[in-house]
């Protein structure tokens, strides 16, 4: 019984972190893309506009969260929640610190990648159920994009357990040696722009392409409900930064105590501005650019990556 | 390894290598031939290629991360706001409403009158009535007056600069109303003759208004010669309080208005009685005695302490032609002296050939016509356009039936023992040169006019060799007494001149400018002020071109007051007045006509409304003589797209545009600014906020 | 109007009896008149003289007839033509020139949105701006419509 | 036989309330899953009837209303419905009018360029790119207010002449701008038209050949994109261009990429241009004095064509000899090039259709009148 008790406890902890890091991912966000537009970004509410998100999500939470009419109800309702829980539980595997992950198995990293995959069937029916052209072809377009993207994704991390000799994200981070930047660094830059299409981020955005479909799966939800989406976006791109750092920098170059702690922040912080960087200096992607970039590119790199690493770890 | 594109792209290297040269500064080669610019670039093919398309990425992150290190361009609204340009388009506003705001009128005194002119015209506050005439009459305040009903007041303001108003309503050019910017709109003013309706209007009030002047400096001023410019040069000094004796040699004064005008154009009791106002206000007028002749000027030098030479032109010029002594050619001026003040000059049922193109020559031609002449005929070198007498002039002659032969010049006067019988003509190719200089051109074409008097009206002299034997002034050898012509001092000291004498032929109201640039001459000598140092001088204005309004259409209201003409063939016989004048009540609605340009106070023309594209102004004025005021100014903020094409119409320059553009409003009735809210401070007023930029309240 | 220019516009006018060689009117180098029958037959000619580009076509209302306008340019002669036609105020119908010029698809769709002339033969002779249960043409002078304000007629 | 039910294509309306449309245009797609079949422009939107509101108008209460037609550009449609009037009512035009009418449209020319460029890049997703645009449309706007006091309805040019003389040191300031704006506009050149993501984007997109250019009617960058070198300041010559030299920028393959870089282009162009008119802008009057307030033009047609951002922007009007026009026509180049788009659109992706509207740049202001 304590033990139920605990996880409730501790689900909830995790879930107001994750409500944390997409309120300070989207703040962040819009004032580093407004210093490239030469502009403030939010300045008003609180000091350099920090409590903006919040008020953000305060409206959102108070809006009325309305329902189209000829929308299929159940599952229109439904969806957020379907794509927010799987990209959640990816923080229950990242290795915040030295041997210690909130949620510690075996097979932790391929979980990471696995998990947030199912996000991508939220998203179809999200669009579908909104009986909505944009909508419906939002959706389809982001379940293309996210299977396409899986494979270098899960490629480059596997380059990963290859020399760590184990799979758990626990174990990789304990197992990380200085050497791994320069062998893994293709695998790195695989896994760092898969991730940014996997989260429809940056040169990637095509299921939310503002221009053509407006807002692609998203376009009919409001509210509450919108601000889910939102969360899982923002979180997503946390957490990418976070197992990033973690695994292939070893959280914080492998040193311990508060030095390391400072550099994995230090990292995390760093890629998420890189993803937020990439996002407002490039135009978006063709669809069939997009998948041949994924196929033709990335996976080649990631599959020599493997090899590579293969040849390394066997000396 | 070059790209694909031709070598016309001198402006970007498409391949971005870094030591590409970016595309130079655009050359300002001026005439460079016209190439042709191909836009179109690509990639290079193979390794180079891929490491373009990587590099590409890297330089777009550059350049937004070099735009992170800049400050940024916004402002932090609303701590910080825009400065906008003093020519914002921005809600209009009104600078002065009639009824609430006063129309200023020019108020100085002689001395410093020419230096108010000039700091209005700078300010861009001068109207052009006031600007283009010589003296600089104030037209638009005594519109203002007029248009109120105070018409002595109106007469007063004229005098200060046009020293016989009622006179000058008859005979001036009204260089005025070509300049009144009513010419723009429809037709201008007739300023002249609501200078009649002044005058009349004094008239009823003249016994209690003309009040001697106080003498208030012990100096006294010797006038010789009581023309335009004497008495006005006079009127001036008497205000400064000087005492002014004036010198007539004919027997009544008035010089070239009492002898030289006719009086069809001007009754010789107005004049006299003008100038019996000024002998009341203190002018001593000795008729009778001509300075020379009776007195010598020397006398008047050692007695007075300034003497004015204001003689004007005495005698007229004739022509060196054969024949030219015989009996029956006179001088235009001896036969307009005789004809004005006698009547008989013995020509009746004689033919009359008068020869010259100017208003003298017109005047001698008409007045030929009333004392008896069978038929009158003038010749001018200039053709008929060309003529340099007024053209309403030339017309009413024309009506009254004298022929005029233009483009024919005077060969030669055919007499039969001794007394005239015609003139050879001989027809004239060009009058001016390129350079527009007097120099006639003759064709050998002939042609003889029978007449039995022939008159010369080419010009006019001064005879001054009389006038200064022993005052020490010497005169040039064409017999010109030579004058500084803008502080108008003569070599002696304490001798000045101004009128004809000085300017040489030209208009009454130029005379009378002269007359009050030599009374300011005379001011300064007498206090002993340096003449010339920090002396304002009357800034030349050029007078607008209008284009020509079609009338048909417009409404009567609108139009201008005819004014009425005596029957050609009636007038033609004896010397009635020739304009009948307008009647008091179209003076009255004549004056509110009037625009008051410049003035900065809205006088409800309306013409913003008409100028309107969306028609969101509506004005309505309340004409009555002792309340006259706007009663209505709505703009409608609806209908307006501030495209400013009103505040460019108004006359005034009232209607201004602010910096006042966040104009949402919470009520219906704050988007029509109605009279008060059109006056409203330049900060802001309860339909636009308090600092005229927050918006309305919802109250 | 260079002499060479002069004389292939006449040499085109002889061709067609109705066609009348106009003098420039201050909106081309050239203007011929020519009745609507036999307007397709001369865009024809022209288009194969070398006027590859239709610049503009609109119409005027005379009140008793509607003038329609073409207004060609040719890059080759670098000289521009204007060709009116005339058609009854009643039903104007002329033929479409679509075919001959495509860039006279849009604009005679605007002519016949907003005068009602007719165009026979065009690729979808539908309204181009006003919705298609709009009723009557609005540049027509006689267009007469409740939610037309008069203005005042304040000069 | 498949069944005919299924392969039915999906009807997607996109506009006229939609981000990418540039305004309220409004195009019927039919959709193959992402491949566009059939492409049908619904306009309209904004028809308030300028050429009939202009017929109850006086002659100089028209120049407000041609602000409205291209308000991107709106100085164009002043210049050239003046250009029009001057010719049917036979005003001259003073020199250093002339030269104000040149350096202002094309100051003008750029800054709607920027706003084409910009949307270019976000209708491509690149939203920074149409920021940094508008900076430097913001500089040119910011000097326009200076000078006449509106920044988007200037209603400046005027029969005869032009409204406002420039302020004392306005040319110097223009200067300045001119010399800054090359950089900038280099760097937006980087930006966008040298990223690969964006070159594959906008590359072989919307291709038009040079004889449909001709053929369709495209006039002004869209048909100097595929080739067509004709720009009206060179076949007309009119007003001061013949003094001034200046390229003309033409693209080879006439896809979406070459009528975006041509506009880029013809911005260095018109800084030149600038400068030069600058330095040989004489003293003077800026309105020939003795224009009627009510100008009447003689009975009788008037035709007058200038070089707008987007194309050939024509005036013709008809006068009856009395103070308002009879009929005002405006030959809108947006209009006849935003046309255009259901030639283009078909058998390209749904993506695409952005890129190909934005590359023809339609002002509904213009296209609707």
């Amino acid at each position: 019984m304590r033990s139920y008790l605990f996880g409730v406890l501790w689900g909830f902890a995790a879930a107001i972190l994750i409500a944390l890091t997409a309120l300070f991912g989207v703040w962040w966000e819009r004032k580093v893309a407004g210093r490239m537009q030469m502009r403030f970004g939010p300045q008003q509410a609180g000091p350099a506009g920090v409590l903006q998100t919040l008020a953000d999500t305060v409206k959102l939470v108070v809006k009325e969260d309305i329902t189209p009419n000829l929308a299929d109800v159940p599952v229109f309702k439904l969806m957020p929640y379907l794509v927010f829980v799987p990209s959640a539980s990816a923080f229950a595997v990242i290795p915040f610190a030295n041997g210690w992950a909130p949620f510690n198995t075996e097979a932790s990293a391929l979980f990471f990648l696995a998990v947030p995959g199912m996000g991508a069937l939220g998203m179809l029916l999200a669009g579908w159920a909104s009986h909505n052209t944009y909508g419906s072809l939002g959706g389809v377009r982001a379940a293309a994009q996210l299977v396409s993207y899986e494979l270098p994704r899960t490629l480059s991390v596997l380059s990963l357990v290859v020399l760590a000799g184990t799979t758990s994200a626990v174990g990789i981070r304990g197992a990380w040696q200085w050497w791994w930047i320069v062998v893994l660094a293709p695998a790195f830059a695989v896994y760092f722009i898969s991730s940014i299409a996997e989260v429809n981020r940056g040169p990637f955005d095509l299921p939310e392409a503002e221009s053509e479909l407006v807002a692609g799966y998203f376009v009919d939800y409001s509210g509450i409900r919108w601000a889910i989406f939102m969360m899982v976006e923002y979180s997503g791109i946390v957490a990418a930064s976070l197992f990033g750092a973690a695994t292939f920098l070893g959280g914080g170059l492998g040193i311990p105590g508060p030095l390391g702690v400072l550099l994995f922040v230090a990292f995390t912080v760093a890629f998420t501005t890189m993803m937020i960087w990439v996002k407002w200096s490039f135009p978006r992607l063709r669809p069939d650019q997009l998948m041949s970039f994924a196929w033709k590119v990335l996976t080649p790199v990631a599959l020599v990556q493997l090899l590579v690493a293969g040849v390394v770890s066997a000396l | 390894m070059s790209t694909a594109d031709t070598d016309g792209t001198r402006r970007l290297d498409p391949d971005l290598d870094p030591d590409g040269s970016c595309g130079t500064a655009p050359s300002a080669t001026a005439a460079a031939h016209p190439t042709v610019v191909h836009a179109t670039n690509e990639y290079s093919s193979g390794v180079r290629g891929a490491f373009e398309r990587c590099a590409s990425l890297f330089v777009g992150l550059g350049i937004t991360a070099g735009r992170m290190r800049a400050r940024p361009k916004t402002l932090r609204y609303p701590f910080e706001r825009l400065t906008l340009s003093p020519r914002w388009r921005g809600a209009l506003r009104l600078t002065g409403l009639l009824g609430t705001d006063e129309v200023s009128t020019i108020q100085a005194d002689c001395a410093s009158y020419n230096a108010r002119i000039g700091e209005m015209a700078a300010a861009g506050g001068l109207p052009p009535c006031t600007g283009n005439c010589p003296a600089n009459v104030d037209a638009r305040g005594q519109a203002l007056y007029l248009a109120k009903g105070m018409s002595a007041e109106a007469y007063e303001l004229v005098r200060l600069r046009n020293v016989l108003p009622g006179t000058m309503g008859r005979i001036c050019h009204y260089p005025c109303e070509s300049a009144c910017k009513r010419n723009h709109y429809d037709e201008p003013i007739a300023i002249r003759p609501l200078h009649r309706v002044a005058y009349e209007g004094f008239q009823q009030v003249r016994a209690e208004r003309v009040r001697p002047l106080p003498v208030t400096r012990g100096q006294r001023v010797a006038v010789i010669g009581s023309g335009p410019s004497g008495l006005a040069a006079a009127f001036d000094l008497m205000q400064q309080g000087y005492e002014v004796h004036c010198f007539e040699k004919e027997g009544k004064p008035g010089g070239a208005l009492y002898s030289g005008v006719p009086a069809y154009r001007l009754p010789r009791d107005i004049l006299h009685g003008e100038i019996d106002d000024l002998v009341a206000m203190g002018l001593r007028i000795t008729s009778g005695v001509e300075v020379g002749v009776d007195m010598p000027i020397r006398h008047l030098i050692d007695e007075y302490d300034a003497v004015l030479i204001a003689t004007g032109l005495q005698s007229s010029r004739m022509l060196p032609l054969p024949g030219a002594d015989a009996e029956g050619v006179m001088g235009a001026l001896e036969f307009l002296k005789v004809g004005n003040l006698t009547g008989d000059v013995g020509i009746s049922g004689k033919r009359v050939l008068v020869v010259g193109g100017g208003n003298v020559a017109v005047d001698c031609a008409r007045v030929a016509l009333r004392v008896g002449a069978s038929q009158v005929q003038m010749t001018s070198l200039e053709s008929m356009d060309e003529l340099p007498a007024h053209p309403w002039e030339i017309e009413e002659a024309l009506d009254e039936g004298v022929v005029a032969l233009c483009a024919w010049g005077p060969h030669s006067v055919m007499a039969e023992d001794g007394c005239v019988t015609g003139m050879r003509m001989q027809s004239v190719v060009s009058v001016f040169d390129a350079h527009g200089r007097f120099a006639p051109q003759f064709a050998d074409e002939y042609m003889e006019v029978e007449a039995d008097i022939v008159l010369f009206a080419i010009g006019q002299a001064s005879d001054l060799h009389r006038l200064v034997e022993g005052s020490g002034l010497e005169l040039t050898e064409r017999g010109i007494l030579p004058v500084d012509r803008t502080l108008m001092t003569t070599q002696a000291d304490g001798v000045f001149a101004c009128g004809e004498v000085v300017t040489g032929p030209g208009s009454a109201i130029g005379s009378i400018a002269s007359g009050h640039e030599a009374a300011v001459s005379i001011h300064r000598y007498l206090q002993g002020i340096d003449l010339a140092e920090g002396r304002a001088f009357r800034p030349d204005l050029q007078c607008p071109r209008y284009g020509d309004v079609d009338l048909e259409g417009l409404q009567a209201t609108r139009l201008r007051a005819k004014m009425p003409m005596a029957h050609p063939e009636e007038r033609a016989k004896d010397f009635r007045s020739v304009e009948l004048g307008i009647t008091e009540a179209e003076g009255l609605r004549e004056a509110q006509r009037c625009l008051q340009c410049e003035s900065g106070v809205c006088v409800g023309c309306a013409f913003c409304a008409r100028a309107c594209p969306d028609y969101a102004i509506d004005v309505e004025r309340v004409d009555d003589p002792d309340n006259r005021h706007v009663a209505r100014y709505d703009l409608d903020l609806t209908k307006c797209c501030f495209c400013g094409l009103c505040a460019e119409q108004c006359p005034t320059g009232a209607l201004r545009h602010t910096a006042q553009y966040e104009l949402a409003f919470y009520h219906r009735d704050l988007m029509v600014f109605d009279k008060q809210e059109m006056q409203r401070p330049e900060e802001g007023s309860r339909a636009t906020g308090a600092d005229g930029c927050a918006g309305g309240g919802c109250d | 109007m260079t002499t060479t220019f002069a004389a292939t516009m006449a040499s085109i006018a002889e061709k067609f009896k109705s066609a009348v060689l106009a003098d420039s009117d201050g909106v081309a180098d050239a203007c011929i008149r020519v009745e609507r029958e036999e307007l397709l037959g001369l865009a024809t000619e022209l288009a194969a003289k070398g006027f590859d580009q239709l610049e503009m076509v609109t119409a005027v209302d005379y009140r008793d007839r509607i003038g329609l306008i073409y207004r060609l340019v040719s890059a080759t002669l670098s000289a521009s033509l204007v060709v009116r036609c005339d058609l009854p105020a009643e039903q104007p119908r002329v033929v479409s020139l679509a075919g001959i010029w495509p860039a006279a698809d849009s604009q005679e769709r605007e002519v016949l949105d907003l005068f009602g002339v007719a165009f026979d033969g065009h690729p979808c002779p539908k309204r181009i701006f006003l919705p298609d249960d709009f009723c009557g043409h609005p540049l027509r002078k006689d267009f007469e419509s409740p939610t037309l304000i008069r203005r005042p007629d304040l000069i | 036989m498949p069944d005919q039910e299924f392969n039915q294509e999906l009807v997607v309306n996109v506009g006229p309330q939609h981000p990418s449309t540039h305004g309220v245009g409004r195009i019927l797609l039919n959709l193959d899953g992402d491949i566009v079949r059939k492409a049908e422009l619904i306009i309209g939107h904004l028809h308030r009837g300028i050429e009939k509101m202009a017929e109850n108008r006086t002659y100089l209460q028209v120049v407000p209303l041609t602000d409205r037609l291209d308000y991107v550009g709106s100085m164009y449609a002043n210049w050239a419905y003046c250009r029009a009037v001057e010719k049917a009512a036979a005003i001259d035009v003073p020199e250093r009018a002339e030269y104000l009418r040149v350096i202002v449209c094309e100051m003008q020319r750029i800054a709607s360029h920027m706003m084409s460029v910009g949307s270019s890049g976000a209708d491509s997703g690149a939203f920074t790119v149409f920021v940094y645009a508008f900076d430097l449309r913001e500089r040119i706007v910011e000097l326009f207010e200076q000078l006449c006091g509106a920044r988007l309805t200037y209603s400046y040019v005027r029969p005869g002449g032009v409204a406002f003389d420039a302020p004392d040191g306005w040319a110097d300031a223009v200067l300045a701008e001119m010399r800054k704006l090359p950089t900038g506009l280099e760097e937006l050149d980087k930006l966008l038209f040298g990223n690969v993501i964006a070159r594959g984007r906008l590359k072989g997109v919307g291709i038009m050949s040079t004889e449909q250019a001709i053929a369709w009617g495209a006039t002004g960058p869209v048909a100097r994109g595929s080739g067509v070198a004709l720009d009206i300041r060179r076949q007309d010559a009119y007003s001061v261009y013949p003094r001034i030299g200046f390229d003309v920028v033409v693209g080879d393959n006439g896809d979406a990429y070459d009528r975006a870089r041509c506009r880029l282009l013809e911005c260095f162009e018109s800084v030149r241009i600038i400068e030069q008119a600058i330095t040989q802008m004489p003293e003077g009057p800026i309105l020939t004095d003795g224009i009627p307030r009510l100008i009447a033009p003689p009975k009788g047609d008037a035709y007058a064509r200038i070089e707008s951002a987007r194309g050939t922007l024509g005036v013709y009007t008809v006068s009856d000899g009395g103070a308002k026009p009879y009929r005002v026509h405006f030959r809108s180049p947006a209009f006849c090039n935003v046309s255009l788009i259901s030639r283009l659109a078909p058998s390209h992706v749904l993506s695409d259709l952005g890129v190909i509207l934005g590359s023809l740049d339609p002002v509904f202001g213009e296209v609707d009148r």
